[in-house]
């Protein structure tokens, strides 16, 4: 019966054109694949770090594909070969096919040179998801900081991504934040293109 | 064309260097390394040795910052056709280098050197070196011609010092020769030519142009003698003229050649430092030397020379100058633009020369894929050549382009190993993305590519003839791209490889490992036998905690992906083997012989025993490898040593791992396991290994015991276990410990007679013996053929095991020193008992029967029941045991006689002998006189069952009547028939209480089997018997509140002694023949009332007797039996625990069979009595009626 | 005022707060991926998640209940229907149809023409065997046996094996008689 | 139609993940490898080339004797899809990529499709011979 599919062309993805990215689905059914996401992940390791090492690799998985697909699609096939510009590109349009909104704020590491921050008061990822005490630091955002280093490594800006979460005062509720420290071949690289 | 030529290159003086004599490479090589120097030889060093003859030529000559510049070509060249047209293409000087030691006769090296110097006409200056003199040749040395300059034998410094001196003089000489040479140059326009000039263009010329042509000729030609004597500056001056004339003259060849030269001196003047406006100026100029050579080009001697080589060198000498990272567009550009021309270059030499000048300087660019790329081009050319020499060129060419192909040979990666990591993790940040840094790990990416470069490699190895090489080169290619090799392909690499390895000496080593693939398949930790516990010197029973632990706790296979970072200890111990299993693949379509494998072990404290493994095709194999720890300290395992195609090779696990991860990815070509059929495993992490101190080892064996023992169910039986100990220390501590299934089946274990043993010393053995008591099959088994699930069972390991910790000595940690060395770890021995139990005799059912046996009515008193132990004990067999079987007791009655009756099968094949026994406290019958014994035992006949038989046992009952009535029963008796009533305790108490007594009732009925000589057990019946008991346990055990009996009262009072116990039994017996009765007589008779309540009873007796008839004979029309006294409604209050008598007589008519009764109804009923009656209604009266007694009346009628 | 009868899957939909449905679609992408590595065996990715989509159907089933006001059905039939029309549009935004009954409407299938998991979806050869879209049929069957019916799910058709369309056949085993253990908890 | 042609997808790594040779010309196995040692050595320009410009279309960036290499840098900046040919017409090479290009993302966007790794799918190889048949 396999074979019949492959006779049938409409079956076949690369036949099929591009979505144009309109479509949605509830947010609660993301949030149910997404806590699954977690709950597996968590059956496969024995701490915090591992599972978050995990849940980034799936990030990134969904990153790398990603940027392919809105350059192509969001950017008219324009590549970004800068620093500033792959990082906007992740600010403002990843973020908003994916969360439907700009990134809350972007701003540049004050005591490193080569890291920079993406901040979000609530990440989506986040909403739904209460971290049990026991589990201490444990950011589901990771997941989005693999999503963050899929993009930049993808574009060639290869980076250690982190999401950490900040408390902000006057709120219980902390905001995460995306740590991005690149690769100092990057640094070296906009050097030279000056 | 020339290689390694530069914008500069115009300005170098040629110089031959020629070995005189012979002289051993070594030598040449480091004589030339001297001599390179001194390639430049600054204008202010000469002029010492500079007089000047006549007015110099270079007017200009920078004296103070100038300098000479030499060429050294060892071996010297052939003398070029366009030395007119560039004059450093003159070889202007030769060098001879002697090696004095090995050339003695110095006159025949004069003339060997002058002879070589013939080949250079154009030299202006010859000088032999003669290196390491002896003095005789010093001395005759002097004699000879004056360019013979001897070097004594010096430190390094004088030599240096010396041969600078010798090359200033050199210098200086060919200064002047230059000087002569333009001076002379000057007036004479010399006619210069190149090939390039046919004889035709020559003489079509009209006058004027030739001359002119011939002077612009002329003036290059000077300017290039002026670059050679380092005075720019003059040069341009002749250069500008001779562009000047050359443009007249349209002469383009020569005016690129100026141009090159006006070019080159500008460099040199400006002393070589570029800035940019400098580097524009060189760029435009040597642009259109590019073009003016382009425009040189003439058509009809373009078969016969072309001047595309200078077009080409212009082009490389401008690459070499712009050659920067920031220009490589340009660069880039241009050796496009030059490689482009090497298909029209004639000469394939040329081609040779172009391609490498390319690659270098892609190479010089970072381009390192671009230079592989023209060494390869280079490499091929060779290969074109058929002849060793150049094979070997091109096998060096090839091998420099492996980096950039990534087929390096394990050898060169292995120093270069880190700045590839650093790479690759850069493109891999984190090394997270798991995939890709397998991907940057595994050999074969662009396998097209890779395989050619390595069949490359393999033929010109091959053609060189260095056998090494080209099995490297064969076994990469084999082992990385066999599934995209041809079954023939696999065997002529096969092939290959042995070839080469046939010229190799044996034992050779090689960095590439060929076949087979090798992965770590299990890492097997101790065999249970010798598991290690690690010792805790602070607690004494160190082996609490560890004891819980089964066999089977270390496996090596834990749940989750491999992860690295938590590696397992392992203790191993200097002098016991240990094995490791590891899997080989052989993917490809050979048989494979691997002539030895062994673990290697760099840390070196271990002996790997080789073994040898055949491999047929596409067949992987598990192979144990084993070997000894040497000593202490950590054992680092990476991989194997395998001699295999007579080579012997490394072969590391972890390269194995990333294929297979790449494998698992999808990345790279196959999995060699899979595809000979093996399965996947997860990859398994070589432990950490650490080698400690010969510890003592025990061994156990079960005596006599081989495998399993079998035992019937509820046997119980001793078996004796043997511990030697088989290591080289003593046992000194030692704790035996159960664990596992039916640990309650070890009765006994005398690990007091082990302990005794200690210290066990090296050798020695102790036997201890282990009592056993068999389980019983669960049913599940038990409808299973018995021996079938037995064996299962043992399978199970449902058996328990013994766990045997024990240790050598403990170091005294009373002083600190020995603190710090570690103790030596304990160790566990688990001796699996393996018990299969059989089903043995097998329980059917059990039940309870009633029978009824009338009483005689005699002289004696009724007595209680109670046997005395002389009778019991093993009075199996003996005449009166039938009496004991079935306990009658005549006048006490045996009415409601209870048995239980057991029903048992024998399935097993063996003959199964059964003995039945109750056991009876005494306290039974606390009214009753007989000293106290704690416990009587009754013996019962053996039943002997035979296979497939089943036989009935009975067990009579009535020996558990209780002799009191009393309350407390009655709430048991009431919540055993379950009659709803309330009472002042609570149910689940009651419960108990029943239960509990009917399980005492129980635990003293024992059903034992024997089975042959020493097989022999109980038969566990305990619920059968409760089930068969629980409703009528009331019955079984208590007594009705009133019994009654009949006696005859004709000896008198007083005849009722009760002390006459002795003699019970035999006037039992008697009891019937003198209990009979005269008829026609007056018989006095009494009838016996016992209250067996704990009350006072208030009752009307009745007695009646019967006929056979079971006619009333006393109260009916025709009486056939005449009385006197009352015989009914005799009110009586008979005392708790009392007897009471009521005398009456009675005169039978009639011989023959009568039956008394006696029957009373109690007056207001207690509860106990309602209890035990089973009423309901409180106030019907309770009616208690006593068993049958038989009279037999004798006499005539 | 709580409407009347349950309300339309597109009317719920369009209340109910919605994300990109490619970031939903290449996360379940992930997943599955994840799975393929970790498990290796197709079978065992099948089994994890139909698991999956268990634990999703018992926990969703509250939400669907509270969000549609549906009141709970009874009888078989109706909450397939129910499902289809409105559990599949409130929650991906598609809708299915039911078809296929058998005689005594214990079994019939759920049809899907659209559904957002397998957009970009190609089996390779390596994954042959794999029911890419388990996860719905786990959900499926979860919820269904929070409202106490007890069902077994197959695929008839998949997409990516072929076929025109993903059917699912919901087959009912038994259907535990009615109480609500999980309606008041929350 | 282009005599010679020679398409391959290069991902990050340097490695290979789809070849193609969709040239009109007899297909002869030596001449095959010299296309892929060319476009191997091409890399090298285009690794510098592609931090140069945000354009993915690079058009020729290398040749060897007549054969000249085009190369196309997704998004993906490591993924570089490169074209041998003899022939010089731009706009169709454009397209070809451009066209491939989509392609390479929806194989992309495959989840069992591993980034990086070769692509096996048939459809993928038909598509693009039809493609380099229409454009090259």
């Amino acid at each position: 019966m396999i074979g019949v599919g492959k006779m049938k062309q409409y079956s076949n993805v690369l036949d099929r054109p591009l979505s144009k990215g309109k479509q949605e689905v509830s947010l609660s059914a993301f949030a149910f694949l997404f806590s699954e996401l977690v709950q597996y992940n968590q059956t496969q390791v024995d701490n915090i770090a591992e599972l978050e090492r995990r849940l980034e690799d799936a990030g990134y998985a969904v990153g790398a594909r990603v940027l392919e697909l809105l350059c192509h699609r969001d950017k008219g096939n324009r590549r970004e070969t800068r620093l500033l510009g792959i990082l906007s590109f992740v600010h403002s349009t990843v973020w908003k096919v994916l969360f439907g909104k700009v990134a809350d704020s972007l701003e540049k590491g004050t005591e490193h040179e080569d890291e920079y921050m993406i901040s979000e008061k609530e990440l989506l990822v986040n909403r739904f998801i209460s971290i049990p005490k026991d589990m201490g630091t444990f950011n589901c955002g990771a997941f989005v900081a693999g999503i963050v280093r899929g993009v930049l490594d993808g574009a060639g800006f290869p980076a250690v991504v982190t999401a950490h979460f900040v408390p902000v005062e006057g709120q219980q509720r902390p905001r995460t934040t995306i740590l991005i420290k690149f690769a100092e071949e990057v640094l070296r690289r906009e050097a030279r293109l000056g | 064309m020339e290689p390694d030529v530069s914008i500069e290159t115009s300005s170098m003086i040629r110089v031959a260097v020629l070995p005189i004599g012979h002289v051993p490479p070594v030598l040449l090589r480091d004589y030339h390394s001297m001599l390179l120097r001194h390639q430049s030889i600054p204008l202010s060093a000469v002029s010492s040795f500079y007089t000047e003859h006549q007015k110099s030529p270079f007017a200009h000559q920078p004296w103070d910052s100038g300098s000479l510049r030499f060429k050294f070509v060892l071996g010297g060249a052939p003398p070029s056709p366009w030395e007119d047209f560039q004059s450093n293409r003159k070889t202007l000087a030769v060098i001879g280098i002697c090696h004095c030691p090995s050339s003695p006769d110095l006159g025949s090296v004069m003339d060997q050197f002058d002879s070589a110097c013939r080949a250079y006409p154009a030299a202006l200056v010859e000088r032999c070196f003669a290196f390491c003199p002896a003095d005789s040749q010093l001395e005759d040395g002097s004699k000879k011609g004056w360019n013979l300059m001897l070097f004594p034998p010096a430190d390094r410094a004088t030599q240096e010092f010396h041969l600078q001196t010798m090359m200033q003089d050199i210098a200086a000489s060919l200064l002047m020769e230059f000087e002569k040479w333009v001076l002379k140059a000057e007036p004479a326009g010399t006619i210069v030519k190149t090939p390039l000039d046919s004889q035709a263009t020559l003489n079509s010329e009209e006058v004027i142009k030739a001359k002119k042509r011939r002077l612009g000729r002329a003036q290059k030609t000077m300017g290039d003698y002026c670059l050679l004597a380092g005075s720019p500056v003059d040069a341009n001056l002749h250069y500008s003229t001779a562009l000047e004339l050359a443009r007249l003259t349209g002469d383009f060849f020569w005016y690129a050649g100026a141009l090159e030269g006006s070019v080159c001196a500008l460099l040199i003047d400006r002393m070589g430092q570029k800035d940019t406006a400098v580097e524009e100026e060189v760029r435009y100029r040597y642009n259109s030397v590019i073009l003016h050579y382009r425009k040189s080009f003439i058509q009809e001697n373009a078969q016969r020379v072309s001047p595309l080589t200078f077009e080409l060198e212009a082009t490389l000498k401008l690459a070499r100058f712009l050659c920067r990272r920031e220009l490589a567009k340009e660069v880039v550009e241009l050796l496009t633009n030059a490689a482009d021309g090497a298909k029209s270059l004639i000469d394939a030499s040329d081609r040779l020369v172009l391609y490498v000048e390319i690659a270098r300087l892609y190479g010089t660019l970072g381009y390192q894929r671009k230079a592989a790329f023209f060494s390869r081009q280079v490499a091929q050319l060779y290969l074109q050549q058929d002849n060793r020499l150049a094979a070997i060129s091109a096998m060096q060419v090839l091998a420099m382009t492996t980096k950039a192909y990534r087929v390096q040979s394990k050898a060169s990666t292995l120093e270069d190993s880190l700045p590839k990591k650093e790479t690759g993790s850069s493109v891999v940040e984190g090394g997270k993305m798991l995939h890709q840094s397998v991907v940057s790990l595994f050999e074969s990416q662009w396998s097209t590519l890779q395989m050619v470069v390595l069949r490359e490699i393999l033929l010109s190895a091959v053609r060189a003839g260095d056998p090494l090489a080209a099995w490297g080169a064969a076994a990469r290619l084999l082992r990385s791209y066999y599934p995209l090799i041809t079954p023939a392909g696999q065997n002529g690499l096969a092939s290959a490889l042995s070839n080469s390895a046939d010229r190799l000496p044996s034992g050779t080593r090689c960095a590439d490992p060929a076949l087979p693939f090798i992965r770590l398949y299990s890492f097997p930790l101790h065999p249970s036998q010798m598991d290690i516990v690690k010792r805790n010197p602070a607690r004494e029973d160190w082996w609490a905690g560890a004891a819980n632990t089964g066999p089977f706790i270390y496996t090596p296979f834990s749940k989750g992906e491999p992860s690295n970072n938590s590696k397992q200890e392992l203790i191993w111990i200097v002098g016991e083997p240990v094995q490791i299993l590891v899997e080989l693949a052989n993917p490809c379509g050979f048989d494979l012989r691997v002539d030895s494998i062994y673990l290697s072990v760099p840390s070196g404290n271990f002996d790997a025993f080789p073994v040898t493994v055949n491999l047929p095709p596409n067949s992987s194999k598990v192979v144990t490898l084993s070997g000894i720890p040497t000593s202490v300290g950590p054992v680092t395992i990476p991989g194997c040593t395998v001699h295999c195609f007579g080579v012997i090779t490394e072969h590391l696990f972890k390269d194995v791992d990333n294929l297979l991860l790449g494998a698992t990815q999808g990345l790279v070509l196959s999995d060699p396991f899979r595809c000979c059929g093996s399965a996947r495993l997860k990859n398994i992490s070589v432990p950490s290994i650490s080698v400690v101190p010969p510890l003592p080892l025990l061994v156990s064996r079960v005596v006599g015991g081989d495998g399993a023992i079998i035992l019937h169910e509820g046997e119980i039986r001793d078996i004796w276990i043997s511990l030697a100990n088989a290591g080289t220390v003593p046992v000194e501590q030692v704790h035996v410990s159960l664990s596992g299934k039916h640990q309650d089946s070890v009765l006994f274990i005398a690990s007091e007679t082990l302990k005794s043993a200690l210290p066990l010393r090296p050798g020695a053995e102790v036997t201890i013996p282990v009592t056993l008591k068999a389980w019983r099959i669960v049913l599940a088994d038990a409808d299973t053929a018995a021996g079938r699930s037995a064996f299962k069972h043992s399978k199970d390991g449902n058996s328990p095991t013994l766990l045997i910790h024990y240790a050598g000595t403990l170091p005294n940690t009373a002083d600190p020193s020995t603190e710090k060395s570690v103790v030596p770890p304990g160790r566990r021995l688990v001796v699996p008992l393996q018990i299969c139990v059989l089903q043995g005799l097998s329980f059917v059912k059990a039940r309870l029967l009633s029978m009824e046996i009338p009483a005689q009515v005699g002289e004696n008193l009724p007595k209680p029941v109670h046997i005395d132990n002389s009778l019991t004990e093993g009075a199996v067999g003996t005449p009166n045991k039938m009496d004991r079987l079935v306990k009658i007791d005549p006048f006490r009655g045996s009415w409601g006689l209870r048995f239980l009756e057991l029903e048992l099968s024998n399935p097993t094949d063996v003959v199964f002998e059964i003995s039945v026994s109750v056991q009876l406290e005494n306290t039974d019958h606390e009214h009753s006189l007989s000293v106290d014994r704690d416990a009587t035992e009754y013996g019962y006949p053996k039943t002997r069952i035979d296979r497939d038989c089943s036989a009935r046992v009975l067990i009579p009952l009535e020996h558990f009547k209780l002799p009191v009535l009393d309350d407390s029963f009655f709430v048991k008796d009431n919540q055993a028939d379950g009659s709803g009533r309330s009472y002042s305790f609570s149910e689940r108490n009651t419960k108990a209480e029943l239960n509990a007594s009917i399980k005492n009732l129980i635990s003293r009925i024992k059903v034992r089997w024997q089975s042959g000589r020493n097989s022999s057990g109980e038969l566990n019946i305990k619920d059968a018997v409760q089930a068969a008991l629980q409703t009528s346990v009331m019955d079984v055990l208590l007594p009705d509140p009133l019994t009654f009996c009949f006696r005859l009262s004709r000896n008198g009072p007083g005849a009722e002694n009760i002390d006459s116990h002795e003699e019970s039994n035999d006037q039992v017996d008697s009891s019937a023949s003198k209990g009979s009765v005269m008829a026609h007589e007056m018989t006095p008779m009494e009838v016996m009332v016992r209250n067996n309540t704990k009350e006072l009873i208030k009752m009307s007796l009745n007695v009646v007797c019967r006929d056979v008839a079971g006619e009333d004979c006393v109260e009916c029309a025709n009486a056939t039996v005449l009385c006197s006294g009352v015989l009914g409604g005799i009110t009586m209050e008979v005392p708790p625990l009392e007897e009471i008598k009521h005398s009456f007589s009675l005169y039978f008519l009639v011989p023959g069979e009568y039956t008394l009764i006696a029957a009373a109804m109690i007056e207001d009923a207690n509860d106990i009595l309602r209890a035990r009656a089973r009423t309901k209604s409180s106030d019907e009266p309770i009616f208690c009626r006593g068993p049958p007694y038989h009279v037999r009346v004798v006499g005539t009628a | 005022m709580p409407p009347v009868g349950p309300r339309s899957g597109d009317a719920i939909f369009a209340n109910v707060e919605r994300v990109n449905a490619e970031l939903f679609t290449l996360t379940y992408g992930a997943i599955v991926r994840q799975l393929l590595t970790d498990l290796e065996e197709v079978e065992e990715v099948n089994k994890q998640l139909d698991q999956m989509g268990y634990n999703i159907g018992i926990r969703l089933i509250d939400e669907f209940l509270a969000k549609s006001n549906v009141s709970r059905c009874v009888d078989f039939k109706e909450t397939a229907e129910v499902i289809a029309k409105i559990g599949f549009k409130m929650f991906l935004g598609v809708t299915a149809s039911v078809t296929n009954w058998d005689a005594d409407g214990t079994c019939c299938s759920i049809v899907l023409e659209d559904n957002p998991l397998v957009d970009f979806v190609e089996l390779p050869d390596t994954c042959q065997g794999l029911y890419y879209c388990n996860i719905l049929s786990g959900v499926v069957r979860g919820a269904l046996e929070m409202v106490s019916m007890k069902t077994e799910i197959t695929w008839i058709r998949d997409m990516l094996r072929g076929d025109d369309a993903f059917e699912l056949q919901v087959k009912l085993l038994k259907q535990v008689p009615e109480e609500y253990p999980y309606k008041d908890d929350e | 139609m282009a005599t010679t042609a020679c398409f391959i997808i290069v991902s990050r790594n340097d490695i290979p993940i789809y070849e193609a040779e969709v040239g009109s010309a007899a297909k002869r196995e030596d001449a095959a490898q010299l296309h892929q040692f060319i476009l191997h050595a091409a890399l090298d320009i285009v690794q510098d080339l592609a931090w140069t410009t945000s354009a993915m279309y690079l058009k020729a960036v290398d040749r060897f004797n007549d054969l000249v290499v085009s190369a196309y840098v997704t998004a993906e900046t490591h993924t570089r899809l490169m074209l041998l040919h003899d022939s010089r017409n731009d706009d169709g090479i454009k397209s070809f990529f451009q066209e491939v290009h989509e392609l390479y993302i929806k194989t992309l966007l495959n989840p069992t499709y591993l980034p990086g790794s070769r692509i096996t799918s048939s459809h993928f190889d038909t598509k693009v011979r039809a493609l380099a048949r229409k454009y090259l």
